[in-house]
């Protein structure tokens, strides 16, 4: 078993982050262990819970949140990265929460963390 | 699970203000440095136009991430590499913002890359 | 001195729109291996790839779901991609 | 959001942090400081300067690695401790000093 941490800077309106869910989704099921996936960059967009897919198409957010469900793989989002680019988690009266479940919040910082705990670090 | 430090190369790639890439990566580079992870900088292709000097960001409204680059030194940022290569095919002096940066072919990039552990592309 | 595992390059665009395979290629080692993805899989018709003596693996979903063909490189899927990054010392990414 | 000061309304975020950095003077120091119930002393000063004049040549704020290597530099080993920071700044250095400063608030994740 070897241990990942993954990096994802797509947006969900990009393909390429349903290569990296796909990528993530492989790892688990050949018995290896994510450390945690850090959303940065456009990556965050991923958690914003007001984005609306049409109903035939894939949402990544649900798509990330059932991932974490079964496997248990944190989801980590640059508060940064996502304040800039519409999402909170604050609970001001002019501003709505907008950061979906499953979702945490968190810091470069934690970047640090789950890149260093992890045999190799995949961005995708 | 293996639990140390590790050393991480940073690749930029893109031009001063495509999107927010150079800004991001500088971020993610300074997270890095205020942790004690050795870390080191590579500026390749367009990347190499984040370092030339005498930028002005405010001309169009953008954010002055440039000026941090002379801040590195306080991060304990110190191998910074600007691909000559690079510079040569975009005409560009090998005068530098970044103090501390060495100018270097793509061989050597190579070579101090192969080094890391970690290597994250913006 | 043991040799270093090999790097893992993923390549995501297309070196027919940027110069992203032309950065890799600059800094690639003897033994290090090319992962064509996502837009990544067009570069099997691309120039840059046709001399190169590293190995070049490409995806079949990206192939597949593009109409490419790939008669000149190995075809592999998700499973062979995470083994190969299991092997490799490190992995870097040109999207 | 505003402070009052001289019959002016000086313009800040949410939290407090002064919108514009060129609104600020030592006087609104002492305001911006005696709303995070802090007298400024000549130690806090010379954090407040160093912060600032950090923020106006490189375009951010310190973070506490950085600023404290930096006034190490400046006025030697005792000065630059994060424990001594702590204790001038007992929110944290990063969060308060930039806020006397009269510097945006910086970025949560740093």
């Amino acid at each position: 078993m070897t241990t990942f941490a993954l990096i994802v800077s797509t947006p969900p309106t990009d393909n390429k982050t349903s290569t990296a869910l796909k990528f993530a989704q492989t790892l688990v099921s050949q018995g290896h262990n994510i450390t945690g996936v850090f959303f940065y960059q456009d990556g965050v967009i991923n958690a914003n819970h007001l984005v609306q897919t049409p109903s035939d198409e894939l949402n990544l957010m649900s798509a990330w949140q059932g991932f974490n469900k079964e496997s248990g793989t944190p989801l980590h989002l640059c508060i940064t990265a996502a304040e800039r680019r519409g999402l909170t988690d604050s609970l001001d009266n002019d501003l709505n929460p907008n950061v979906a479940e499953n979702f945490t919040i968190s810091g470069l910082g934690e970047l640090v963390v789950l890149t260093s705990q992890a045999d190799k670090v995949v961005q995708l | 699970m293996s639990h140390r430090v590790k050393s991480y190369a940073i690749i930029n790639t893109s031009a001063s203000f495509d999107s927010l890439k150079g800004k991001e990566s500088l971020d993610a580079a300074l997270i890095l440095a205020s942790y004690e992870m050795p870390v080191s900088l590579f500026f390749i292709g367009d990347g190499v136009y984040q370092t030339i000097n005498a930028q002005s960001a405010e001309t169009i409204q953008a954010k002055d991430y440039i000026a941090t680059f002379k801040a590195l030194g306080f991060y304990d940022i110190e191998d910074i590499y600007v691909c000559n290569d690079s510079l040569d095919a975009r005409n560009i002096a090998t005068t530098s913002v970044l103090a501390d940066a060495q100018c270097c072919d793509k061989h050597l990039i190579k070579s101090k890359l192969e080094h890391c552990d970690v290597v994250l592309t913006f | 001195m043991k040799p270093l595992p090999p790097t893992i390059h993923l390549i995501r665009t297309s070196a027919f729109a940027d110069n992203k395979l032309q950065l890799c290629i600059d800094t690639l080692g003897v033994n290090d291996e090319l992962f064509l993805l996502d837009d990544g899989t067009y570069n099997v018709n691309h120039a840059l790839l046709t001399n190169l003596s590293n190995p070049v693996y490409v995806l079949d979903e990206h192939l597949t779901s593009r109409a490419v063909s790939a008669a000149e490189f190995e075809v592999i899927n998700y499973v062979d991609l995470v083994q190969a990054t299991v092997k490799a010392g490190k992995v870097i990414t040109w999207q | 959001m505003a402070i009052s000061f001289n019959g002016q309304e000086i313009a800040t975020d949410k939290q407090g942090y002064l919108l514009n950095v060129s609104d600020w003077n030592e006087e609104l120091a002492a305001i911006l400081a005696s709303d995070e119930n802090l007298t400024l002393s000549e130690e806090h000063w010379q954090v407040v300067n160093f912060v600032r004049n950090f923020y106006l040549e490189y375009k951010t704020s310190p973070a506490i690695r950085a600023l404290t290597k930096a006034l190490k530099a400046e006025y030697g080993e005792a000065k630059a401790s994060s424990r001594y920071l702590y204790r001038l700044f007992p929110k944290g250095p990063a969060k308060q000093a930039t806020k006397i400063a009269g510097l945006p608030k910086p970025a949560r994740c740093i």
